[in-house]
């Protein structure tokens, strides 16, 4: 904090070499765990994070079963080993709150009615974490909620925008997130240009959070493209491996 | 069964009246309940104060210890909030160690005070790298009629502005106390302004009826100079960014009255 | 604890100006919460205590209920304010103690045999301690008890007697209780002459016991006279709120 | 149905008895069971004790260790007691935390130790306001056949007798052990006498046939030179002031007895 | 740590003077807690343990019931007072473990299926430690389940041997297992050559390995003679008094 | 019902070909699943390690903090190691603290780590019995599909190996990290070999299926040189004295092969 890191240098250019309404480079995959009814991982910059899903099954306990719809349950965990500072593994007060916003940003994306007396259980694991790690978190998980065949009304897409060293940026990175002035996560449905997950921390006009708000939904969009490839990418291989298995 | 559809007429009524720029109570879309703030009410406390709005009702307190600063802030002191569902403010609530709801209500009341930075933390700093003032805010909800982080942070920094630091002397690198007292250093009144949305519509302050109803919350605080500082989305609906940037226009205006409200009390 | 405080003066005036069998001034206050069955407040010298009631209602868990009566559940808790040195809001053993004994020092007053299978939840909650903490939550509890409509066979009130400075006192306050020779908090059913709550701190001879039992006891009679005023004072209100209403 | 039934028969039976001054393992009213102490058996601890009052049996251990002071009493030892229900004792205990009934032993246990002044806490401070003494007394709940408090009370003064201290001295303001050890400073040897409230009339010692029919429990424990030091009321019944003191005179006398059976074993 | 204790002196006597394959005193009681189904008592050593069983019994909480046969649980834990340094009263990881495996080496003994939706619960107390008390736990455990006339297959008997000093040694106590090179717990059927729990701590190759291993068999073999005589007493006794009651 | 004939067919059909010396997956009795070692892949974490051993996955990180010694080894760091059955691995775990099964897993995990002394703690002392590194190995089990304790400790080991301290000085008695790193000491890798037990037979790497219809699984680790520095007997049967002989020969073979893995990765 003495010294204070420059953030964005003169030619606009970020820490990690990006431009300021740059993605970090992302790498989606889809349906790596065997025993989840649906999985997915992601790296976006440094961040690594597996997302896996179970159900609809059976309620545990049973008295949390809901009568007209099924119950989606989301936990945001983050492993000890994957900040600085090792974290104790039971849930911090962050990881409550992120669990609750996350679960709340795929409720209406969910055709959970469709599913009454079962739990549709979410799990996020964080095991690298650099900064946005809720959003990415969102957007994994949404496909591994596509891997499990959850029906729903579209994906959810997740991307932060903020400010850092005095300009707007996309897809804060850890010192960004920790040293700059403001930080957006947005959650968003884009066939129904609906936010699902709002949230902020800094100090921002109302004018730059406009502008910030417009740059996460690009943001958004431009990795729901990604979201779209990596599951056409995983049905293409099921496909594949049935045709080779009919060959056979 | 019966509950559910009880809900659904009750849904049904809220939401037409509010489609008609109505509410049950009487109210209009951007009006607040009527609100009452008390002030250092606690005297064993180093700050209070205890905040009506409506029939909610939240009493948080203020006290100062001596701690250890972050490892990455040593120069600072350190402000750590909490808030209790106190079980005797609503039926829904029980007795035990705190829920997601009342994290997520303690976070967001921290949020808005810490990224104003409204506690100038700076000051606060008694020997670098080893001891520091610990701020506790100490939210305490005594009765729930709706709207808690709105009720919650104004009780927040009318108690802060309230409290009271003893004065101290360091001997042979202990901290003994002296007589008398400093008022906290603050540099902000962050102030949040909360919407329900019901089919699309927005209002604020809800009442506990329409957040039964509702189907997201919005929470939207304002620095002194006009600047957002915090956001807070909740519930299982979703918000257009049209409507989440019309709010914060309505929320702005509407902080800088609730501002006034507190720092006259 | 160096330098002995004086807490009854030549004149046999204690610190905060009270003669040795005064009580400090109570306040009390019935229905002010609005979600609650029934409630109250009450001040008693620096003492801010509410209670509040919710019952007789369904039991949570279910496997609690009891099939001839209620359940009557207790908590007495401080507020992380109400005391000099912030308090965690975890029960101490104190507070779970105490929530015992009052919880013991209701069940004969109330009627539980008329509510099987119900549960009755009474909450203290002490927002500013001054001495004597568990003997105004019951004296407030009470009146919470009788706002909410549960029928007892007689209010309980409660009041401490103890010896400080060498003297027997009414009423200790929290100097009196931390440095004074010893404390009595009784509990006690006027109508019935029957003490419903008893512990002691300290050291007393049998004669002197007695003594601060009876004047225990007279305390008690006289906050159970400003009770009745007080649920008096509440019934007044609503029945001339009701002619109010009538009348319009 | 049917145990509210048995129960119902058999409080009639127990009262019936009592009412005629009798009891239904043949005691009278102020007998107590035959009591059994053994000290010193557990060399690992500091202190120990087992005693049994009928088939009731508690153990109680006494560790120390050296810790820091409360801030309010700098110059004194710490003195820390604890109860567990150990599952093996009864069908009735559970593993897990303590419950509180578990805890009011401790506390009432503890009261009467603390307030007869028995340790000599000040005594046992190392280093003014830094390090002193700490003193856990644990209480090992084997067989639970009634009157808990009196059989733990008994164990924990008995273990605290033959406790030792370890000889120690201060180098660079660190504590180090020296070989030998001193007696634990004692000034007073609290003992409780604990009744039971059965259909108004009293009875000492119950057993917990008698604890689960009685109406309430009362203990006073008395200090040394006749002082009560301690008073703990139980159960949901109610007593009249005359009985109160009734039962101070005769725990008054109990206790002469029940300490010349603790300072003899 | 920094001289090393010498375990074992030039005779091959150990510093409790025993001999290596000798093991330490042994005194068992049985049927000595009134409340419990049935209970034993062990002395071996310094190690002082009580065991006590429960059951077969109704099932709390009611779903851990098991269609097919009874629940085993096991409570594995040391007082307080029990070790040097006192012990927080919570379960340490230790007593969990230990816990686990002690439970899985009654499992193959009793005829759980005889029991089908009850649980048979078994309580484990260390008194005082002086190593080895899994084992002498085992042994005790045993005779409590047998004093509850829980039918079983065979006794468990239990017994540690390992490495010291440079010797393989039978019975480890507790220097011997803190400063030793390895310590073997092994829990034995001796009717059926059953080992039912195995454990290895430290470093030993396969052949030190093969004959502490029948160290230890012989030690369980020994202590299963005594285990049959606490119950020959015990059954003796009970015979006894009965005479002694027809009799009269 | 349904369910526990299902698994005595299942059992019944795992039984028989493992009595023929084959198994259901086509692998020999003596045959592990494939496996797999990542390193390195956390560049957060001081060490890890991911291992896929046919369908399981383990992955562990290292992490490096300076705290105080066990006050009998004032001279030596402290391992610390911890195991989460996360929820995400198996439809049988459950979010929440560690249940028995992870406990003994990451205690089994750290017997052979600390008891063939693989890591060199004697080094790792900064300021005797004062201050030391901790070293946390957290095994974070990813996908359970049999083995966990082969996997973890493989992983383990693997992580341990590509662990790297922070360079540090000593001023004024505080520890202040340089530029640099230097590789944790390690002066062995202990391999670990589970057996599962069906009706009598011994093999190697059971998967889930495996376990399911087991009557006892064996564990023995061994060090570099051909010792064995832990075993743990898990499950309700029981095996004999030849039988685990005949392991502890298996285990010795199979620990060189594996450990060949472990070092080439």
């Amino acid at each position: 904090m003495t010294e204070k890191i420059v953030l964005v240098n003169e030619d606009g250019i970020r820490t990690d070499g990006r431009k300021l309404s740059e993605l970090r480079p992302i790498k989606l995959e889809v349906g790596i765990l065997s025993n989840a009814d649906g999985s997915a991982y992601i790296e976006q910059g440094k961040n690594k994070i597996l997302a896996a899903v179970y159900g609809p099954r059976e309620v545990h306990p049973r008295h949390m079963a809901l009568p007209d719809r099924a119950l989606l349950r989301c936990r945001y965990h983050m492993a000890p080993f994957s900040v600085e500072e090792r974290k104790s593994p039971a849930p911090s007060r962050r990881e409550v709150e992120l669990s609750k916003v996350i679960r709340e940003a795929f409720e209406p994306a969910i055709f959970l009615e469709k599913f009454p007396r079962t739990s549709i259980d979410l799990f996020i694991e964080v095991l690298q974490a650099d900064g946005g790690t809720r959003c990415a978190g969102v957007t994994v998980a949404s496909l591994a909620l596509a891997d499990a065949g959850i029906p729903m009304r579209d994906l959810i897409v997740a991307c932060a925008a903020g400010k850092a060293g005095g300009h707007l940026v996309l897809d804060l990175n850890d010192i960004e997130d920790k040293e700059g002035e403001a930080d957006i996560p947005v959650a968003y449905m884009p066939s129904f240009n609906a936010v699902s997950l709002l949230q902020m921390d800094g100090l921002l006009t109302i004018e730059e959070f406009q502008q910030a708000i417009n740059l996460a939904l690009e943001g958004c969009k431009q990795i729901y493209a990604l979201q779209k490839e990596a599951l056409k990418a995983k049905y293409q291989a099921i496909k594949e491996s049935a045709e080779v298995t009919e060959e056979e | 069964m019966t509950s559910i559809m009880v809900s659904r007429i009750r849904r049904q009524q809220i939401a037409q009246l509010i489609a008609d720029g109505k509410r049950l109570d009487g109210r209009g879309p951007k009006d607040y309940r009527p609100i009452q703030i008390e002030s250092g009410i606690i005297g064993k406390a180093e700050g209070s104060a205890r905040v009506r709005l409506g029939k909610t009702e939240v009493m948080v307190g203020v006290k100062i210890d001596i701690g250890e600063p972050f490892s990455d802030r040593p120069n600072e002191g350190v402000l750590t909030t909490n808030a209790e569902f106190v079980p005797l403010a609503s039926p829904e609530f029980e007795a035990g160690p705190p829920g997601e709801e009342s994290m997520e209500l303690a976070r967001v009341v921290d949020r808005g005070i810490r990224e104003s930075k409204a506690i100038e933390l700076e000051k606060l700093c008694i020997i670098p790298g080893k001891k520091v003032f610990v701020i506790f805010v100490d939210v305490y909800v005594l009765n729930h009629d709706g709207n808690l982080i709105d009720a919650s942070t104004l009780a927040s920094i009318a108690a802060l502005m309230n409290t009271k630091i003893f004065k101290y002397e360091i001997k042979d690198g202990e901290v003994e106390k002296k007589p008398g007292f400093s008022p906290l250093p603050l540099r902000d009144v962050p102030i949040s302004v909360t919407f329900a949305s019901i089919n699309g519509i927005l209002v604020v302050d809800p009442w506990l009826d329409e957040e039964e109803v509702m189907d997201a919350r919005l929470t939207i605080a304002f620095s002194k100079d006009g600047r957002i500082c915090a956001i807070q989305k909740g519930g299982s609906g979703t918000l257009s960014p049209q409507q989440i940037i019309e709010a914060a226009h309505i929320a702005k205006e509407k902080t800088e009255e609730l501002r006034e409200i507190v720092v006259k009390s």
